[in-house]
């Protein structure tokens, strides 16, 4: 997959990732076969409908969820071979945020101690250190100190809730964070709090972002690239601007006639298409999507669409793609 | 016009809690016409479910609800259970937000379906049989027939909320109340979903009241939008008045706070600043004053009623509407 | 009399069976079942003593030491077969086979062999002289029960559930823990007799739950004991109940282990003895029903003793004896775990303690005793001395050295002597005198003793006639009618 | 589906194993030695050597456990050295009265708890709600013997209306029969259904609140329809757990309203087993009536599936 | 960030305000009542009571009167004193007893639901082992070995109650092992002791203590049906349960001696359940949330 390698060095590259689970006797297909690479600094939004695959690949970067295949590079060294020790302390430089900011506190430890909490476990055995360090974390993401860090998490709103999260994340000053879809359980009032927050916290600690949501529109309004994912596969790969003004495959397409817009004299289109998406338990033949693609052919149920770069630094993986 | 399908009248719904006593929806006034569609619109919290569970008399036993609801003439407060119950379901049908949990996992679909018809409608069992698989053919689910010896979880989501919505119109109601029936789906089914909606309204020319958080969901599909906050309609107008002249800063500040795809990438977003009050401790003034940027001290000492603006039918609670807004952004 | 009903005893054990190469010693349960199915050569009459049943008469040797019974003619087995001195002979000599191994050999131990010279002819011969042995052998007991010989054979192992006897009843149905069904025997030798047609027996382990039966009628009559006093006391008011009781010989006794300390000395186990209050006692865990016991024979029992040597209750001598020993005086006492093992233990517990004793409680199940007692694995365990016609085989089985029942441990060759000559003394009056010496003896010593007399209950409906005086404790209703 | 039955089966074959193994141990390390039982007051050291020869127990354990287990695996549970039966023969006599009792006592149970159950959680926190949990507290402070003798006090001796012991097979007097068994399943019911409501009522509250039980609201369904058809499948899983640990536990009997009411159940055969140290009988019982209870647990994970389609459709 | 302005102070206040409004008569009234019989059983060697073995054999079952003030028992002992005395016998096994249910069936429960897999059927089985064995067998043969003594008896209940904490924990740990909190802890670095100690185990302990409460009375009934069995205290100690089996003896003539016993068992039964509810309530962040 060299072609997707990006102007710089990538920070973490994905390289031709499966992941399934058990499921009784049967096997989920929840990423087929997705390689990806994020530069330093960079954004890389992904987005897809539920179920595509998208945490799962979030988790499997990270060696939550072990990949049956394929490999994960980390700043050069190979994640999915690391164990034990070695893995801990490299989770350190890479960090989660969940969609559910609430469910992903321990509701009965006090705030101040969430936020320790990794530096407890990176070894920071200094309680004055450990305490400084969570001062300015809770500072930076706009919380008093003072006030937050001897409540529990259920005397919070869900918004100061992403903010501890968030907090918690970079108390360790990561390189690397996984946003596993940070707002989408959120007030569109607080979202737009927590997206200039998170953007600004880029800013300040140089990280680097896999940003996962299914809302393009934030996705785009964070991203440097987006990859869109339709059912454990990768559809498309491009620069947001120009992903978003030419979408190549049909999917991007799709979701993008979706997006209900706020405004009246925008008569929304007919929904074009049809169907369910199908299962990830016995996914389609060829081109996952065909089921459901207005352009879908003979070729697509036979043939797996590759990753083709259909304009400069965008690849889409389809065999009819759009204009 | 003539007399309105449904009136909601200085209706207030309190809830008891530990806490303190929770204003959950504070004197608010509705009407609603036979065939129109009214989009309800505000933030988690604001109290859109309270409301709507209120017009279909299915608050919390603990609940405490004054004003009235007038349906059809009848003052659905003081109905007694059993006529109530003979109009749940025939006249007042609704879909909720999550269709992962609005239907019951341990009753075939067809068992939920037909239950409601042979309830309300007094058909036999093959002939509710039969109507339920029309039902379901007209919500576009394929292979009805298969679908009623399923259980919902053998549905993907968007299926789920078809039978929902199926169920919801199978007695052909006069209204229909809709909780965020797309939320919880993708942006494909959501457009689905709605589209679906529109178009069994028409054809029965149902009253239809859309609960969302999304600004865009309602913007084509409402004739008449209510902004909700903190347990009030602080603004309320016919939906294109509301996006080309909105007077409150709540509903301009709501709108810009959306990314929108138009924007690059990185652009900083005009966020709300602070959270909504705590609705167990009312403000004395309007509850949108500590975060809105034009308050002063009288925002702060007393609450702005509903005023009707220039336009017919446009109500707001502002004492500082915003006058020369046009269309979206700030 | 009248012939014809049915009645329900309620008895306070499962029977586990007859066959007494299985069970080998039946218990009181057993004793009515067995009173009903089988006969013995002898019964006990309304004075205690030896009458005819299958016997019709009997002699003994001079010495006592061959008695030869002649036996009834035409008596037939449930099972058709006949009953004979061959029939007799074979259930003897099963018993009594080494190799059967049978438990209840050790009861015959006495008798070298029973010879079978014609077939209405069975001859005793005894290793020591017995003068009372068709008294001894009324009992319907594990080794006095004559059972058919064909039924035992072709039955093998089912034998002991489906038992064969000469008696007027037959067992028609039994459901092990629940009920056994005893139908009237037409063939029964004792023309007229019996008269009910059927017998119900019905373990009802429960006391309170077994007296609600009688009341509610669900049983006729109720095995019972003093223990359940307060309910004795109702039915005795109760004019629709009958309260009938015997005062039988024996006693409920306990055992000092004295090869162990604190028992190897003798002033500890006299202030023990003398620390208990016995009428206070009986009115603790009776109501005063119980009767105060002094020696292993009691009033039943035809061994009447001027003397019979007992420790007066006085407990500031008890107090004094366990100063005098010096040490602390701590033991274990062994108790059976039912309610009434554990009101006595805890009224003996109190005793002691007022004179500085200090007793635990262990209860234990009653299968645990014996094998404990024969193990000596005990201080102090409670025994019983039951209600037997002569006392000869109990005393010489608990007190002469040597024997495995001799469980206090301590031969005392006086004892020895007084025990041997009484068994081999004709002469009762001689027989009296050595007895009273053996208990002034073993009362001195403190090796056991006794705190109440054996005094056996029967609870039954009022209509319940021709119940017989209840013998060893044993509820024989095979001879009773309805009204 | 077969899958399932057969996985489910094979697991059950080492929790046998291994209960059969702890019974003969505790068996066999109980204090009182078998051979001196059975011989009693007679026993002269080398009658019972001999006998402990006879009946194998001078061999190791190990070697006494294997060739009990090689007697199994053929069939052969044993013979009790007291009475001489079989242990079949004797289960098969007791059992009928320990499945009886059993199922009237769960059925009297849940008859009075799945009720109120689902009437406390219709109106949580009302009065009626509080006076059954306070009943339930009360019932659950009631030791079996006490309420057993009180029933017969009341309904044997002062009422007449039952029999205060005893029992007759249902074969012979079907009527009867049910008469006998109604105060001792009383009496165990009423230790039961408190365990019952508790977990059905908070299992019924939780339900309650779901989506589709308002959406059944909104449905306009009759309440009755929403409480028994609605809201009581879904929230009976916990119900059925905890129906099926009675059930196997009153399997192994329950010795005290067996003996209170003198009825022929396991408890009685096992615990005189134990007094007589008849080990042949404790070892094969146990062993049966651990089966029972892990047939039982089977057919509650079947249970499962009926009540939950997606745990039949092998969903979460 | 001028944006960010949070308004904590308005709502720190009020919640402990809150709190202490619903807790309500019944609460304190419980309260008391476990206090009264935690000190009294405590403290009933110190208390003025007349010995709870002492027997007046010829009072008894005597009426209330100033000398007893509950009367006398079956053996003509105090029965006040006894009703104090075995208090502290049934509380003892009462709390003891469930509490090794609650640490051995919780940590297991705990460890079988986190780690699932071999460890989790090895659990299960052993509990199915357990539960399928009869347990007076059990009771029966501990006591034969062991011997009969306060300590055995707490032994034996204790190991009984293990399977049904160890359901209870692994039930509620199968559903928090797939929380995010979990997760994230994972993701953190954490070990796996420390995610049971630090994120499991303060989440698994709530129901565990409710079913804990529940047990509290269950283990005092029946440590009743075991004393009935002989199985129980040793005598002459009381407990609440041997008191009502020695009560039964005398319904007709004296059913006091039962229902005083029965009445102080349910009594602090209800009332260790009404507390404990009412503690779970205050410390349910999800209760305290709305
Ligand atoms: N633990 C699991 N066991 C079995 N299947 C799983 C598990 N977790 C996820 N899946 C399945 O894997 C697929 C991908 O799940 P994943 O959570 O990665 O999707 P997603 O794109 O993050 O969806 P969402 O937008 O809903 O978060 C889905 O079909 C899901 O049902
Ligand atoms: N059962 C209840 N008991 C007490 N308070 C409740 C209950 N249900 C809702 N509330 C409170 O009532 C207020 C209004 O809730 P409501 O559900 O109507 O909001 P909503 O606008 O529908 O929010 P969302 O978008 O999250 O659905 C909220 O503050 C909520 O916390
Ligand atoms: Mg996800
Ligand atoms: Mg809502």
């Amino acid at each position: 997959m060299m072609q997707l390698a990006v102007r710089a060095e990538p920070l973490l590259s994905v390289d031709n990732l499966v992941v399934e689970y058990g499921l009784g006797n049967k096997t989920v297909h929840a990423v087929s076969g997705v390689s990806l690479a994020v530069a330093r600094g960079e954004t890389l939004g992904l987005v897809g409908e539920s179920g595509c695959g998208k945490s799962t690949l979030g988790r499997a970067v990270l060696q939550l969820r072990r990949a049956k295949s394929g490999r994960v590079l980390f700043d050069g060294e190979d994640l999915t071979a690391m164990e034990g020790e070695a893995l801990r302390k490299m989770r350190r430089r890479v960090q989660l945020i969940f969609q559910d900011p609430i469910a992903s506190l321990n509701p009965r430890r006090r705030i101040g101690d969430i936020v320790a909490e990794p530096l407890i476990i990176a070894g920071v055995k200094d309680a004055a250190e450990r305490q400084r360090r969570v001062h300015e974390v809770l500072s930076a993401v706009g919380l008093d100190p003072d006030l937050v860090a001897g409540r529990l998490p259920h005397e919070f709103s869900g918004g100061q809730c992403q903010r501890i999260c968030i907090a918690r994340s970079l108390v360790l000053n990561p390189e690397f964070i996984v946003c596993d879809e940070p707002v989408s359980a959120l007030d569109v009032s607080i979202r737009a709090q927590i997206l200039n927050l998170l953007e600004e916290m880029k800013a300040r600690f140089g990280l680097t972002l896999l940003f996962i949501a299914h809302d393009l529109a934030v996705v785009k309004a964070v991203s440097d690239r987006v990859a869109v994912m339709y059912l454990g596969r990768l559809c498309e790969v491009g620069p947001s601007e120009q992903l978003f003004a030419n979408p190549a495959h049909p999917y991007t397409g799709l979701l993008l006639q979706a997006i209900p817009v706020p405004d009246p004299d925008v008569r929304p289109a007919e929904s074009v298409a049809a169907g369910e998406p199908p299962s990830p338990i016995a996914p389609p033949s060829g081109c996952r999507f065909r089921t459901r693609c207005p352009r879908a052919d003979q070729r697509c149920s036979a043939e797996i669409p590759e990753l083709r770069e259909v304009a400069p630094g965008q690849f889409a993986a389809c065999h009819h793609p759009l204009a | 016009m003539s007399n309105p399908l449904l009136t909601v009248e200085d209706v207030a719904v309190d809830l008891p809690t530990p806490r303190g006593n929770l204003r959950a929806v504070d004197h608010v006034d509705l009407s609603l016409d036979a065939g129109r569609t009214l989009g309800i619109v505000g933030e988690s919290g604001c109290g859109k479910t309270m409301l709507s569970r209120a017009v279909l008399q299915l608050l919390p036993k603990k609940a405490k609800l004054t004003g009235r609801v007038m349906f059809e003439g009848q003052d659905l407060v003081r109905l007694p259970p059993e006529s109530l119950r003979r109009l749940r379901g025939r006249e007042l049908a609704v879909v909720f937000q999550d269709p992962m949990t609005s239907l019951n996992p341990v009753l075939t679909i067809g068992t939920q379906l037909m239950e409601t018809i042979q309830e309300h409608l007094e058909l036999d069992a093959p002939t509710a049989r039969k109507r339920s698989i029309e039902l379901l053919a007209a919500v576009g689910i394929p292979a009805p027939e298969q679908r009623l010896a399923q259980y919902p979880h053998q549905c993907s989501g968007g299926m789920r909320q078809r039978i929902a919505i199926a169920i919801a119109l199978s007695c052909e109601p006069k209204l229909l109340i809709a909780d965020e029936p797309t939320t919880a789906l993708d942006v494909t089914i959501q457009a689905q979903i709605l589209d679906l909606l529109a178009r069994e309204q028409r054809r029965r020319h149902m009253a239809m009241i859309i609960i969302t958080h999304d600004l865009g969901v309602v913007a084509g599909r409402a004739d008449e939008v209510a902004v909700m906050y903190a347990g009030r309609v602080v603004e309320r107008a016919p939906t294109r008045a509301l996006f080309k002249r909105m007077h409150m800063p709540y509903t301009e500040a709501l709108l810009a706070a959306i990314p929108k795809l138009e924007t690059a990438p990185h652009t900083p977003l005009p966020a709300i600043s602070g959270r909504p009050p705590d609705p167990t401790r009312p403000l004395k003034g309007c509850s949108f004053a500590p975060r809105c940027r034009y308050a002063d001290s009288r925002c702060h000492e007393a609450k702005p009623g509903l005023t009707s603006a220039e336009m017919p039918g446009h109500l707001y609670a502002c004492f500082h509407p915003i006058q020369m807004a046009e269309g979206i952004g700030a | 009399q009248k012939s014809g009903g049915s009645i329900t005893v309620g008895q306070e054990l499962d029977i586990p069976g007859f066959d007494p190469l299985k069970v080998g010693v039946y218990d009181t349960s057993t004793f009515t079942a067995a009173a009903a199915i089988f006969d013995t050569l002898t019964t006990l009459d309304d004075k205690g003593e030896a009458a005819p049943k299958l016997a019709v008469s009997w002699s003994h040797s001079d010495d006592y030491m061959t008695w030869t019974f002649k036996l009834r003619e035409g008596v037939k087995f449930h099972d058709g077969t006949p009953f004979n001195a061959q029939a007799f002979k074979e259930n003897f000599d099963r018993q009594k086979d080494p190799a059967n191994k049978c438990r209840c050999a050790f009861y015959i131990t006495n008798v070298k062999e029973v010879l079978a010279p014609d077939d209405t002819t069975i001859v005793y011969k005894l290793t020591d002289p017995s003068v009372n042995l068709p008294a001894v052998i009324t009992i319907q007991s594990q080794n006095n029960a004559i059972h058919s010989p064909t039924a035992w054979k072709t039955k093998g192992d089912d034998y002991n559930r489906n038992p064969v006897g000469t008696g007027p009843y037959i067992l028609k149905s039994w459901t092990a823990g629940d009920r056994m069904v005893l139908e009237k025997n037409p063939n029964y030798w004792d023309k007229g007799r019996p008269y009910l047609d059927r017998i119900i027996l019905k373990p009802l382990p429960d006391a309170q739950s077994r007296f609600a039966s009688l009341q509610s009628g669900e049983a006729d009559i109720i095995w019972d004991d003093e223990a359940d006093a307060d309910n004795i006391l109702k039915a005795q008011k109760d004019p629709k109940l009958t309260v009938h009781t015997y005062k039988g010989s024996g006693a409920a006794v306990y055992a000092f282990n004295t090869k162990v300390a604190p028992f190897d000395d003798v002033r500890v186990r006299q202030a023990l003895v003398m620390a208990i209050d016995r009428p206070k006692m009986s009115q603790a865990i009776s109501n005063g029903l119980s009767r105060p016991a002094s020696n292993p024979y009691g009033d039943g029992s035809w061994v009447k003793c001027k003397d019979d040597g007992a420790l007066p209750f006085d407990v500031e001598k008890a107090k004094a004896l366990i100063k005098d020993y010096g040490k602390p005086v701590e033991f274990k006492m062994l108790v059976t775990a039912t309610p009434r093992g554990r009101v006595v233990g805890q009224v003996l517990q109190q005793f002691w303690k007022r004179v500085g004793a200090n007793m635990e409680i262990e209860q234990v199940d009653q299968a645990t005793i014996p094998s404990r007692a024969f193990t000596r694995q005990f201080q102090m365990t409670p025994w019983r001395i039951v209600d037997l016609a002569d006392p000869d085989p109990q005393m010489y089985a608990n007190f002469r050295s040597g024997s495995p029942l001799a469980l206090a441990g301590l031969s005392n060759p006086e004892l020895d002597k007084l025990l041997d000559h009484a068994r081999v003394t004709p002469d009762l009056g001689q027989r009296t005198e050595d007895y009273c010496a053996i208990s002034r003896l073993i009362n001195k010593e403190a090796i056991w003793f006794w705190t109440f007399q054996n005094t056996y209950y029967a609870l039954s409906s009022a209509r319940l006639k021709g119940f017989p005086k209840i013998y060893n404790g044993v509820i024989d209703v095979s001879r009773t009618w309805l009204e | 589906m077969l899958n399932f039955v057969v996985r489910r089966l094979l697991a059950i074959l080492p929790v046998l194993l291994a209960v059969s193994l702890l019974t003969f141990l505790i068996a066999s390390l109980l204090p009182g030695d078998l051979a001196l039982v059975i011989l009693g007051d007679q026993a002269t050291p080398e009658n019972v050597a001999a006998l402990r020869r006879d009946m194998g127990l001078d061999q190791p354990l190990w070697w006494r456990y294997l060739s009990w287990l090689g007697h199994v695996l053929q069939g052969d549970l044993g013979r009790s050295f007291r009475t001489g039966q079989t242990v079949l023969q004797a289960v098969a006599e007791r059992i009928p009265v320990s499945l009886q009792l059993m199922l009237m006592a769960e059925f009297i149970g849940l008859l009075i708890g799945v009720p109120v159950a689902i009437a406390c959680a219709a109106r949580a926190g009302g009065a009626f709600d509080r006076f059954m949990t306070g009943s339930a507290f009360a019932m659950l402070s009631m030791p079996s013997f006490l309420v057993a003798i009180l029933l017969i006090y009341l309904f044997a001796v002062e009422l007449h209306w039952l029999p205060a012991t005893g029992y007759v097979p249902f074969t012979e007097e079907p009527l009867n029969n049910l008469r006998f068994f109604v105060l001792p399943a009383l009496t165990l019911a009423l230790a039961e259904w408190p365990g019952i409501m508790r977990v059905l009522r908070s299992d019924m509250i939780a339900t309650l609140q779901e989506d589709y039980i308002a959406l059944a609201k909104a449905k306009g369904l009759k309440p009755a329809r929403i409480l028994f058809v609605h809201a009581l499948k879904p929230s009976s899983l916990t119900l059925v757990t905890v129906t099926g640990i009675n059930i196997g536990r009153l399997l192994g009997g329950t010795l005290i309203v067996e003996s209170i009411f003198a009825l022929p159940g396991i408890g009685r055969l096992l615990v005189g087993a134990i007094y007589t140290r008849d080990l042949v009988i404790l070892q094969g019982v146990v062993l049966l009536v651990a089966c029972g209870f892990v047939i039982v647990n089977f057919i509650v994970d079947m249970l499962y599936a009926v009540l939950d389609p997606r745990i039949r459709h092998g969903h979460a | 960030m001028a944006t960010l302005e949070l308004s904590m102070q308005d709502e720190a206040a009020p919640v402990p305000a809150g709190r202490k409004r619903r807790l309500g008569l019944l609460f304190w009234l419980a309260s008391v009542w476990v206090a009264i019989i935690l000190v009294l059983a405590m403290l009933a060697p110190v208390l003025p009571l007349q010995n709870p073995v002492d027997m007046d054999m010829l009072e008894r079952r005597a009426a209330f009167s100033t000398e007893h003030w509950l009367g006398t028992d079956g053996l003509g002992r105090d029965e006040l004193a006894r009703l104090i005395f075995g208090a502290r016998v049934s509380l003892t096994v009462g709390l003891i007893a469930p509490m090794i249910g609650l640490t051995l069936g919780g940590a297991l429960g705990l460890l079988a639901g986190y780690f699932r897999g071999r460890f989790e059927t090895l659990v299960v089985g052993s509990m199915d082992v357990l539960l399928a064995f009869p347990p007076l067998i059990f009771a029966l043969a501990v006591t034969a070995y062991l011997g009969q003594s306060v300590p055995n008896l707490t032994l034996i209940l204790g190991v009984l109650g293990i399977p049904a904490f160890m359901r209870v924990a692994r039930a509620a740990t199968l559903t928090l092992a797939r929380r995010e909190f979990v997760i994230a802890a994972e993701a953190l670095g954490a070990s796996h002791a420390r995610i049971l100690l630090r994120e499991l185990l303060p989440n698994v302990i709530l129901p565990l203590l409710a079913f804990f409460l529940l047990g509290v009375a269950v283990t005092i009934v029946v440590e009743g049906a075991l004393s009935f069995l002989g199985l129980g205290v040793p005598p002459p100690m009381a407990s609440w349960g041997s008191m009502i089996g020695e009560g039964r003896e005398s319904l007709d003539v004296a059913p006091r001696l039962a229902f005083l016993p029965a009445a102080a068992l349910f009594l602090t039964v209800l009332a260790f359940n009404l507390v404990g509810d009412t503690l779970r309530a205050l410390t349910d962040p999800r209760q305290g949330a709305l």
